[in-house]
């Protein structure tokens, strides 16, 4: 648009709106408990299975969630991506490990980062534990939990995978 | 267009309170009281037990995107479930299952919409829905661009603020009956025409508030509704219309595509006892009486309307959830139920229930 | 019972990164017409608009439907917007097809977009949230996991998506709207391209595009404005599903099976590899070809790699059951519109419409859209020969 | 339910969207920029500014450009006692139809006026242009009361 002769083809519109987000009922105890150095699921009344995050019902069955449950700070790799590319807004350098992870004691995985780990070497089934942040900087936040890193212990079969209760595969399953 | 080859029953409708803010609660848990409400007066589990499903919402109220997607949560969706999406008002999510219906594909459907509209600046937010080259990007608020609307009205002798006032001194009135208003009770005429301009010729309870919640619905074939057992009304006709994105080559004084649409939904084709009108400003419900051609016989707004509590993308739903509920109550015969979207009345629907 | 419906116009534009000489309304218009030419119509003989798009964050307007109106002749008459994550372009045409098939209206306007330029996909994808941690690295960090584990279950080679990414892209070459012109595409150039989420290469990944595809469908007594011929709606179908609940199956989501099982059983196909001559199938990362294989009936489970290897797919190797003609999504990809143009070229191959990418004498074809966490789905068949 | 902290941050949903124009939307920012304002012709032969690119009747595609006068007629108006952020002027002012001599449909845009009794319906107003005009609606600074009655 330098050029004054050069017809118009195009403007900027910044967008920019404020919002106030306020949490739901069963984030902010999810969150609660994170800033206390724990993470929970809840249990569906219906079908017993443990969600985490919880979002207040059990997607499955469609009603609500109460039961809250303390998870295990291991878990299990149930597939990941080595990501080559920036997150925008993102500090993390690439290459890094974005897995999918299912503590023990809950039957769904969440998305976290695995580190501390060859990436050639991270496999589905293996076992990871948290790596949490100093408690004095413990937060309202997933990210209190920096990372996973990898366990020596034995790989957990794939089709007990999302099936393990909160002592993991010693313990008995959920 | 009136329902020629299957009618369709309203056979469950509940909404929540209208809340200046809900909060603690995420759309899950917004959807899932409602949700679990009617199936309960239907007497069913969860959607599995219907053919189809559609919802109405919008992202930008909240600031998120795929809000919808979380909404599938509250379902119980597994097995997979036979399920859609508008971004609009949950009034065109009953269209959709509607004609879902008449094709056969669905002899029953779960209608559901719900916002958070707190969090943001919605008059602000909605600006966003303006021409973007010509008025987005100056900013104009929904409030404005419907005082503008009124200042015609006022000009053009087909309004007094007197009017307007009455408007909304009926709807707090009404409102003292509806157990999910936000805004009830007794008002005069001269003490609303007492307070400040707002935006003039508006004042601020010339202005629906802000609400959150959501409402859900359940229609079927009246084969379906009869097998439930359960009282229903039947959707006579249903028909929308959208009019130029210009505002200003509209005439915003008339509402011709209410008009349009209420002729194909039937509107005159009987009496009407009850109206429920999605009119964000007390002008718009003089605007939409008009254009639908209603009279001293027609209780309009007898829930206090949008003006005592305006859940955005499922007010609309929820105008044919009153009438609905009015008339299996045998407290009228013959109903009209108008939604509506966009800046001044862009887009309006209009839905004709009557008793079984 | 469903009226009859038929397509009996489609158009698209140009698929290209941006479009910098058309205002949003602009891009879908050109579609408009481009569709009411093929049907020999004009705006003043529709009866009612349909359009679709992912979420709103991508252009910035809300409930474009409203600034839409005047350009696609809709005032005065219904206009709707749908919005099902990335299967909106295919569950966009089924809503616009009940307005027919319900005996509601005669001719309907249907109209999908994105203008992915006018801002980021990532970013209005994965919009920031408090209290959220910030690691979705985009759809393809999303699906790479599920990719991996298909791997692992299929011990696929590992060059089977290096094959469809060649594959989607000499198809893409024979149509002259595809976004990406790649004639001399090699296995060599994929395999060294990028590797963004691993196991996934930028080459291996959809483009951003910016796009609008539209059609007009017709009720039975409205199909002979078109010098072409109809293209028969012959079913469809849509399902939805939890994003996440314990025990989804995320590599073979019963949702695709559920929703490919209603629309073969509306259209009458039992076997659909024999039955289908083609198919347009939304594959926005080249190891759902095969995943997407075995979903919709296809091949065995595990064996979808093997048609993909064989060249089953493949319109240049002479396959028996050509995928994305078109060069689907891998070669064009408005997100909105995307899974309409799969609805419309499914619709093409019908008409004999396809230009260099037909495929001879094709009679019967499925187009097919996914969105979301691979979740909502959305189905249809079209067919030469009237139901 | 057990009792929970009420967890609740502002944030900032935003992107600087790029718009193109197309032609018509173009050629009217060209001549903003210009310190011109054009309308284009619709079907039915009214003047509309700023000219929309398709006919809201007939759906036709318009390029008959007409330009404008720079003063106009207040057709509507309203009176923003208290700006919001977003809003272009941040001392009260009025958002008003305005009829641009020369065109038959009004314009949507800001007027500023010291106060609201010095507005009326019918009441002349020109453009106020910005200091830097750049190809954009806000080349209008906004509108303000005539100088010169007519």
């Amino acid at each position: 648009m330098s050029d004054a002769r050069e017809p118009v083809t195009g403007i900027e519109a910044p967008v920019y709106l404020q919002y106030q987000f306020t949490a739901g009922r069963a984030p902010s105890r999810f969150l609660s408990a994170l800033k206390q150095g724990r993470l929970t699921g809840q249990r569906c009344p219906g079908c017993s299975q443990v969600y985490i995050p919880p979002r207040g019902a059990c997607p499955a069955c469609g009603i609500a969630t109460e039961e809250e449950v303390t998870l295990s700070n291991k878990a299990t790799v149930q597939s990941f991506t080595i990501v080559y590319i920036p997150i925008p807004g993102n500090p993390i350098k690439p290459p890094y490990i974005v897995a999918n992870l299912v503590p023990d004691g809950a039957n769904i995985s969440f998305i976290h980062l695995l580190s501390e780990c060859v990436n050639e070497e991270v496999h589905i089934g293996q076992r990871v534990e948290a790596v949490w942040k100093p408690e004095a900087e413990w937060d309202y936040k997933m990210d209190n939990i920096l990372y996973y890193k990898p366990l020596e212990e034995p790989d957990v079969p794939v089709e007990m995978i999302g099936k393990l209760g909160v002592d993991g595969l010693e313990g008995k399953q959920s | 267009m009136s329902v020629q080859a299957r009618d369709i029953a309203i056979v469950a409708f509940h909404q929540s309170d209208c809340q200046a803010s809900a909060g603690a609660t995420n759309e899950v848990e917004l959807i899932m009281p409602e949700i679990r409400a009617v199936m309960d007066q239907v007497g069913l589990r969860n959607a599995q037990d219907v053919d189809f499903v559609c919802s109405g919402s919008c992202d930008y109220l909240q600031g998120a995107a795929f809000a919808f997607v979380a909404g599938v949560d509250a379902l119980g969706a597994v097995p997979p479930i036979r399920e859609s999406h508008v971004e609009m008002d949950a009034a065109w999510a009953l269209y959709e299952s509607v004609l879902k219906i008449r094709m056969g594909h669905a002899d029953s459907a779960l209608i559901y919409g719900f916002a958070k509209s707190s969090p943001g600046e919605l008059p602000i937010v909605l600006s966003q829905q303006l021409d973007p080259y010509y008025l987005a990007p100056l900013w104009v608020d929904t409030v404005s661009l419907a005082a503008l609307q009124a200042r015609l009205m006022l000009d053009a002798g087909k309004i007094t603020e007197a009017d307007m006032a009455a408007v909304v001194s009926r709807s707090r009135h009404n409102a003292m009956n509806n157990p999910h208003a936000q805004l009830a009770g007794e008002v005069s005429v001269e003490s609303l025409l007492a307070q400040q301009h707002f935006v003039s010729p508006l004042r601020r309870h010339d202005c629906c508030p802000v609400s959150d919640g959501a409402s859900a619905m359940i229609i079927a074939t009246v084969e379906q509704a009869k097998a439930w057992g359960k009282p229903y009304a039947i959707l006579r006709g249903i028909d929308h219309r959208i009019e130029s994105h210009n505002l200003c080559t509209r005439d915003l004084t008339e509402s011709p595509s209410t008009r349009r649409a209420a002729e194909a939904a039937g509107v005159a084709d009987g009496a009407v006892d009850v109206a429920e009108l999605y009119a964000p400003f007390s002008h718009q419900e003089i605007i939409l009486s008009r254009a639908l051609g209603l009279g001293e016989g027609t209780s309009v707004n007898p829930s206090g309307g949008v003006l005592a509590g305006n859940l955005m993308m499922a007010s609309g739903l929820s105008r044919v959830g009153e009438v609905f509920q009015r008339i299996v109550s045998g407290e009228a015969r013959r109903g009209v139920a108008h939604a509506t979207s966009g800046p001044c009345l862009q887009h309006n629907l209009v839905a004709v229930v009557e008793a079984a | 019972m469903a009226q009859l419906a038929a397509v009996i116009g489609t158009g698209q534009t140009r698929y290209k990164t941006k479009r910098g000489d058309v205002s949003i309304a602009g891009l879908l218009r050109e579609a408009a017409v481009n569709a009411l030419e093929d049907a020999g119509l004009g705006f003043e003989d529709i009866d009612a608009v349909v359009i679709g798009k992912a979420p709103d964050m991508f252009e910035g307007v809300i409930m474009p439907e409203c600034y839409l109106a005047d350009a696609l002749g809709a005032n005065g008459k219904p206009m709707l917007r749908v919005h099902t994550a990335g299967s909106v372009g295919g569950s966009t045409a089924l809503v616009a097809a009940s307005h027919v098939q319900s005996g509601t209206f005669k001719r309907v306007l249907t109209v999908t977009y994105e203008k992915q330029s006018e801002s980021n996909a990532m970013w209005a994808l994965s919009t920031p949230q408090p209290f959220a941690v910030h690691l979705n690295a985009g759809a393809g960090g999303y699906f790479a996991p599920i990719i991996r584990e298909y791997m692992r279950r299929s011990k696929a080679p590992y060059d089977v998506g290096i094959k469809v990414a060649v594959k989607d892209r000499l198809h893409g070459a024979r149509n002259p709207l595809a976004h990406l012109q790649k004639p001399d595409i090699t296995m060599a150039e994929v395999e060294e391209s990028m590797m963004l989420w691993d196991p996934l290469r930028l080459l291996e990944a959809c483009p951003s595009s910016d796009g609008a595809c539209a059609m007009v469908i017709a009720a039975e007594d409205a199909v002979d404005s078109s010098a072409k011929p109809p293209a028969w709606i012959r079913g469809g179908a849509m399902r939805s599903e939890p994003t996440m609940y314990a025990g989804r199956e995320e590599v073979n989501p019963r949702a695709g099976r559920d929703c490919a099982a209603d629309v073969y059983a509306q259209a009458g196909i039992r076997d659909p590899r024999r039955e289908l001559d083609v198919a347009e199938i939304y594959v926005p990362f080249s190891w759902y070809e095969p995943m997407w294989l075995e979903n919709l009936g296809f091949a065995e489970e595990g064996q979808g790699w093997r048609l993909t290897m064989e060249g089953a797919t493949s319109l240049d190797e002479q396959g028996d059951i050509p995928w994305n003609p078109s060069g689907g999504v891998l070669s064009s990809n408005p997100i909105g519109a995307s899974g309409m143009i799969r609805f419309a070229e499914a619709a093409r191959q019908v008409r004999g419409d396809a230009g260099d990418h037909q495929v001879a004498g094709a009679k019967l074809a499925m187009g097919h859209a996914y969105g979301g966490g691979a979740q909502f789905f959305s189905m249809w068949i079209v067919g030469a020969d009237k139901p | 339910m057990s009792p929970t902290e009420v967890l609740s941050e502002a944030f900032e949903l935003g992107f600087t969207y790029t718009r193109s124009t197309g032609p018509v939307v173009g050629r009217f920012l060209t001549g903003l920029r210009d310190r011109r304002i054009e309308g284009v012709r619709a079907s039915d032969g009214r003047v509309m500014v700023p000219p929309m690119e398709y006919d809201p009747d007939t759906a036709a595609a318009l390029d008959d450009f007409v330009e404008v006068g720079q003063q106009g007629e207040i057709v509507s108006w309203c009176w923003v006692s208290e700006p919001r952020k977003a809003h272009p002027l941040q001392q009260p002012f009025a958002w008003a139809m305005i009829r641009l001599d020369g065109a038959d449909v009004p314009m949507i845009h800001c007027v500023s006026a010291a106060s609201e009794d010095q507005l009326a319906t019918g009441a002349r107003v020109q453009v106020r242009w910005a200091e830097e005009t750049r190809g954009h609606i806000a080349d209008i600074a906004c509108f303000e009361l005539a100088e010169v009655a007519q």
